[in-house]
């Protein structure tokens, strides 16, 4: 390889290696905020004060309470107080609740396939998403 | 030599992962989930169709059934879904006799040949003796389609878009179904939508009821009339009784 | 005298070629797969009544050919016949190759694929003869991989302990492959003949792949090989293998025919429609009558281009066998009213039509083309073939 | 013309230019180390027996200095088993194992095997404690080697709970929403615990170094002497644009791969800084979210960089396995490196793979897998082949804090035509 093919390898790996950081701090600088995807959670109306459980445990387990209903619901018929719907009760929007932090982690949903989370843009709902449970 | 050394002493070490990984699979794995103590035991579901008082040319059950359950419908005999279905049916070699239009649902065998051959459990019998999918974990491999000898269990070819029911999920395509009696239904203390709308259209030649109780309906029926179950021959024990057939 | 093993070269343009086409097909294999997986797997012929297909008979045909490593090793392995050494290595590669072919066709068949790595492990039913015989395969892979170290290595004791282990698991395999159709009510496939028939048709198939497989490779690299050994696993292996799956299959379908309860069922699979073409055409005549007559007539059974059409003629029959054991069995209705027949239906009741569609047979192909890779790779990577066979050592 | 006194009975002795002598200017006598001499026999680097000193590797290498060049010098101090000399060389670590000298070798000798074992001695030797780098450098000690890692892992999960609620970490997460691999070995562990002993670690370095630099000899008057910085800066140059490496012609393809796995690594740790200092980045206003989106440009950075650095180690195997008398002997001081650092990128792609699928339980044990391996990986830097790194570093420095114009000059090396075919035998 010739030093010149060399240099001009290394500067491009140089700078795609600099390039999320100036990015982020153009962006930062720009916008105040140097996370493109930030998660915006929905705040649920006021009038409920807390979650079916404390927050904390909701968000490192939501997905397990989840299936624990979904297993005593399916496979032993006790539908307990909490439900599928009871979400939707509160955190009225599917698309700031749910998807912005999955699409944010590209983790995808495919509950809203078959559950009915009601969405104004229920037809543009990822009805076809797979890879997960 | 060394590297080979080394390579085999890496390789001892990634079996043992395996190893490791295997086990914690097995600790995960629950077979005797339906044991499980809990208040589906108290009841035994089952179902008395009277043909003769069933209308040939009625498909109120059917409609009821697709209403509540968002069961797919494609307009294509291949790949249709129907939960409940009629079947018309004659002697052979009998010109005289006539047609009979019979219901055929899942007959929530007690044996059910589909929940034995499942790899993954995802059909099951439940305590109160219902036959029922867990979609969540069916992996489509429509073993059960293949096992079941009454040819109720229909598989998701491809997704349906309208939704009648939003209170109850539909099931992506991908994933086996048939019957349940309406589960969820019966789990708020409601009958399934056959029977109702049956009831509701004045006909009233569904029957369902609790198996285990002796002075319901359906018991009462099985108790003192003639009744007969389809391939009873086969050792399934359907659930499904029928009248005049 | 020691066997030489030797890596092909893989320099001329036949080889990259082929590896090229097969490569594609794969991709093409995927892309289908893709495709029904995102759209629904009406895409492919199957429907509620004919729920298993082609893939699934591809399953069962390339878990049949596996048992080809078990014969050659047997040779080798147990009964010590050195000169078939030279062929134990392809054999077991081809075997592993084989299996793999078997789960890849099985996963791409399922309608949730993103599933299938986790519910049958976590929710694993042990009455289940599909949850069984995955296991049954992956094991029979694992074996087959310390048998080719064992050859690799030339550890002869190990060799010998692996080929039998190869052996015993075997016959596992593929009578719970056979067990699949047997043990499920269903007119056309609850016989329990049905395992051992599938063993029978194993064992044949699984030679006569042997032989084309090893007399290609040899003259496509030109190497040298003895005719003895190609006619010996001609005339005594695959001819023995093939009258033995005959026979089973007659008393099957004669025992079928003979009760009145299955009579119907039977005359319908014998003369009931397309598949009883390709039973007395593919099967009976193509697959067996005429290889079994062209390796039993003196002049032609010890000429090798001879057994290696009669080998390529017992193949196909099997392919036939094996989509015969998986859709008859569908196409034919389940007898629900015993002494009524079905006037009406909103479902497609009776005997119904199963096509195979375009996405299907390209998924076939694709797995075709995946393993058909990984086999000209290996013999380019390992040292698998031979330099040369000799009958006399 | 001078004698030499002392315990020499008197024979004589022309000392000619160049000649070894002792510190003091004397002729020196040579107790050969002799287990240093069988130490090296075992580690693939038998062959300077077979050096008669004729000079061609010195001048066939493209990058040996032009004052005292090697691998000359180093092959006879070798043959006399002068472990103190060699230990005190930095030359053993200007050598980039081109292999050109041992291709040339016209007694089939190969010194670039012989100044790779004198390498590893020299880590051995410097690095502290000893005893780990012993047994990194032996295969028999491979399971423990594999099984602290795992061990220290597993104690930090059993001390997850506790340690959370001791910490009160779970109570200061802020807007965060955890996913599995967070919740099962979470971030605030690994960055405690990996920075703990990657503190450690680097403090292990350093003293190597240290001992090493401490070692080399001191600028003489006379060398044109650059400032420590300045040949800091300059050595760095020369390592980030791999101005020596590239001059390789035999192991051409141990540069490319190396110039892969250099810039895969950095990128992943830039990746890696940014993450475990996101919570306290005055860059980040507002929430810091982890993982990255798929399309998040530090995410991008880290796929592009884990393929790169994938692509470099499996060129790396493929090169040591496919020719090894161009590659030059792998040792398993190599193979333990280049696997270990193979399968930790390995391992962490499979693991974003099952991340996105949502492979539960199977993930967490690749996870697991990965971890150890990034701990082994980690906390064996200053003792195997990793230490590289830092003792090449220091010698590239010394060499231009001396003044030494090492590599500048065009070498004498075979014909151009020559390299041309090598290349496409190669490729």
């Amino acid at each position: 390889m010739s030093s010149h093919t060399r240099g001009i390898v290394v500067t491009v790996a140089v700078l795609v290696i600099l390039f999320p950081f100036l990015y982020s701090l153009i962006s930062g600088v720009l916008t105040g905020s140097s996370e493109i995807d930030g998660v915006f959670l929905e705040r649920p109306d006021p009038k409920y004060q807390e979650c079916v459980r404390e927050t904390e445990y909701m968000r490192f387990h939501h997905m397990d309470l989840l299936k624990e209903i979904r297993e005593e619901f399916v496979r032993y018929g006790n539908r307990g107080e909490i439900g599928f719907d009871s979400c939707r009760s509160c955190h009225t929007s599917r698309e700031r609740f749910c998807n912005q932090c999955h699409n944010a982690v590209t983790l995808n949903l495919d509950c809203f396939g078959c559950h009915y989370y009601p969405e104004p843009t229920f037809e543009t709902a990822n009805l076809r998403k797979r890879g997960s449970r | 030599m060394n590297r080979r050394k080394f390579l085999k002493k890496g390789g001892m070490v990634l079996s043992g992962t395996v190893c490791a990984d295997g086990l914690l699979l097995l600790t995960s794995c629950n077979p005797s989930e339906t044991t499980k103590e809990n208040r589906l035991s108290r009841h035994k579901w089952g179902m008395v169709i009277d043909l003769n008082k069933c209308k040939p040319e009625c498909t109120a059950c059917m409609e009821a059934c697709r209403q509540e359950n968002n069961v797919a419908f494609h307009g294509d005999k291949r790949w249709d879904i129907h939960w409940i279905r009629k079947v018309g049916i004659q002697e052979r070699h009998s010109e005289n006799a006539g047609e009979k239009m019979i219901p055929m649902l899942c007959n929530h065998c007690e044996n059910p040949p589909c929940a034995q051959v499942c790899p993954v459990q995802a059909t099951y019998k439940r305590d109160d003796g219902i036959v029922i999918v867990d979609h969540h974990r069916c992996i489509g491999c429509r073993y059960c389609m293949i096992a079941c000898p009454y040819n109720a269990r229909f598989f998701n070819y491809k997704d349906d878009p309208d939704w009648p029911n939003k209170s109850y999920p539909k099931r992506s395509h991908g994933v086996a179904e048939s019957c349940h009696f309406c589960a969820h239904l019966l789990d708020q203390g409601k009958r399934p939508a056959c029977v109702d709308t049956c009831e509701k259209i004045g006909v009233k030649a569904i029957y369902f009821g609790d198996l285990k109780d002796p002075n319901s309906e359906v018991s009462q029926l099985i108790a003192d009339t003639p009744l007969k179950r389809i391939r009873a021959d086969l050792g399934t024990e359907p659930k499904v009784y029928y009248k005049g057939l | 005298m020691e066997v030489q093993f030797a890596k092909i070269e893989g320099k001329s343009g036949p080889f990259y070629l082929a590896t090229g086409l097969l490569a594609g097909l794969g991709l093409a294999g995927v892309y289908a797969t893709y495709l029904m997986h995102e759209h629904g797997i009406y895409l492919s012929g199957m429907t509620n009544r004919v729920p298993w297909g082609l893939q699934i008979a591809m399953a069962i045909f390339y878990i049949g050919l596996s048992a080809g490593s078990l014969v050659v090793s047997g040779l080798y392995g147990i009964f010590g016949k050195a000169e078939y050494k030279p062929f134990a290595r392809i054999a077991a590669y081809l075997a592993m190759l084989f299996l793999i072919a078997g789960l890849l066709s099985i996963l791409t068949d399922q309608g949730r694929i993103d599933r299938v790595f986790v519910e049958p492990f976590t929710h694993f039913n042990a009455s289940s003869m599909f949850s069984i015989n995955p296991s049954l395969y992956s094991g029979h892979i694992m074996i087959c991989v310390i048998y080719l170290w064992a050859l690799f290595k030339e550890k002869g004791k190990l060799t010998k302990i692996a080929s039998l282990t190869v052996c015993l698991w075997a016959i596992g395999t593929h009578t719970g492959t056979g067990a699949i159709f047997a043990f499920v009510p269903r007119e056309l496939y609850n016989s329990p003949l049905l395992p051992p028939s599938f063993v029978a048709a194993a064992l044949s198939s699984g030679a006569a792949l042997m032989i084309l497989v090893i007399v290609t490779l040899f003259r496509a690299t030109r190497r040298k090989i003895d005719d003895d050994l190609i006619i010996w696993m001609g005339r005594r292996l695959l001819a023995v293998f093939l009258l033995c799956a005959l026979y089973v299959m007659l008393i099957e379908n004669v025992h079928r025919v003979y009760l009145m309860a299955s009579r119907e069922a039977g005359l319908f699979f014998l003369f009931g429609g397309f598949h009883s073409v390709l039973f007395w055409g593919g099967l009976i005549f193509f697959g067996s009558i005429v290889p079994a007559l062209l390796l039993f007539i003196k002049r032609t059974g010890t000429s090798i281009p001879w057994i290696v059409f009669a080998s390529g003629l017992v193949v196909f029959g099997v392919l036939c066998e094996r989509f015969l054991i998986v859709v008859p069995g569908l196409i034919h209705p389940p007898d629900l009213f015993p002494g009524m027949e079905i006037t009406r239906s909103v479902i497609e009741e009776g005997i119904v039509q199963y096509s195979i569609s375009f996405l299907e047979l390209l998924q076939a192909l694709g797995v075709f083309g995946i393993i058909g890779f990984a086999f000209l790779v290996g013999l380019r990577v390992f040292p698998l073939a031979p330099k040369e066979a000799r009958a006399e050592l | 013309m001078e004698t030499a006194e002392g315990t020499s009975q008197g024979v004589e002795f022309e000392v000619r230019p160049g000649a070894v002598l002792a510190e003091d200017g004397k002729p020196l006598w040579i107790d050969p180390d002799l287990d240093f001499i069988k130490w090296l026999g075992t580690q693939g680097a038998e062959s300077f027996k077979k050096c008669f000193q004729c000079g061609t590797c010195s001048a066939t290498c493209p990058i040996s200095p032009e004052t005292d060049p090697f691998p000359r010098k180093e092959m006879a101090w070798a043959a006399w088993g002068m472990k103190e000399r060699l230990l005190k060389d930095p030359d053993i670590w200007l050598c980039h194992h081109c292999n050109d000298c041992s291709t040339r070798c016209p007694r089939g000798g190969r010194p670039g095997d012989v100044l790779a074992a004198l390498r590893q001695q020299s880590v051995l030797h410097y690095s502290v404690p000893t005893f780990l780098a012993v047994w990194v450098s032996q295969p028999r000690f491979a399971p423990l080697l594999l099984a602290l890692p795992a061990i220290l892992l597993g104690l930090a999960m059993i001390l997850r709970d506790p340690l959370a609620e001791f910490l009160g970490y779970t109570s200061q997460l802020g807007g965060r929403i955890v996913f599995s691999y967070s919740s099962f070995f979470p971030h605030w562990l690994i960055n405690s615990f990996f920075g703990f002993f990657g503190l450690l670690a680097m403090l292990a370095t350093i003293a190597g170094v240290f001992r090493f630099w401490r070692a080399l000899p001191a600028p003489q008057a006379g060398q044109d002497s650059k400032g420590l910085f300045q040949s800091i800066l300059a050595a760095l140059k020369k390592i980030i644009v791999h101005d020596r490496f590239s001059k390789c012609k035999t192991t051409i393809w141990r540069f490319v791969a190396h110039l892969c796995v250099f810039f895969g690594f950095i990128a992943l740790t830039a990746v890696t800084l940014w993450v475990i200092t996101g919570r306290v980045n005055p860059l980040i206003q507002g929430e810091f979210v982890y993982p990255f989106s798929f399309w998040s440009p530090w995410k991008m950075l880290a796929n592009l960089g884990g393929a790169v650095l994938l692509m470099g180690c499996i060129l790396l195997v493929y090169d040591r396995l496919e020719d090894s008398d161009r590659a030059g002997s792998s040792t398993y001081f190599d193979w333990f490196f280049v696997l270990t650092l193979a399968v930790v990128t390995f391992t962490g792609f499979v693991t974003e793979f099952m991340h996105y699928l949502r492979l539960e339980p199977h993930r967490h044990v690749i996870y697991f897998i990965h971890l150890v391996f990034v701990f082994g990986l980690l906390i064996y830097l200053p003792y195997s082949k990793f230490a590289h790194i830092a003792y090449r570093t220091a010698a590239m420095v010394h060499a231009e804090y001396t003044g030494r114009k090492w590599g500048d000059s065009v070498p004498a090396t075979a014909p151009v035509e020559d390299v041309v075919s090598e290349e496409e035998a190669i490729s």
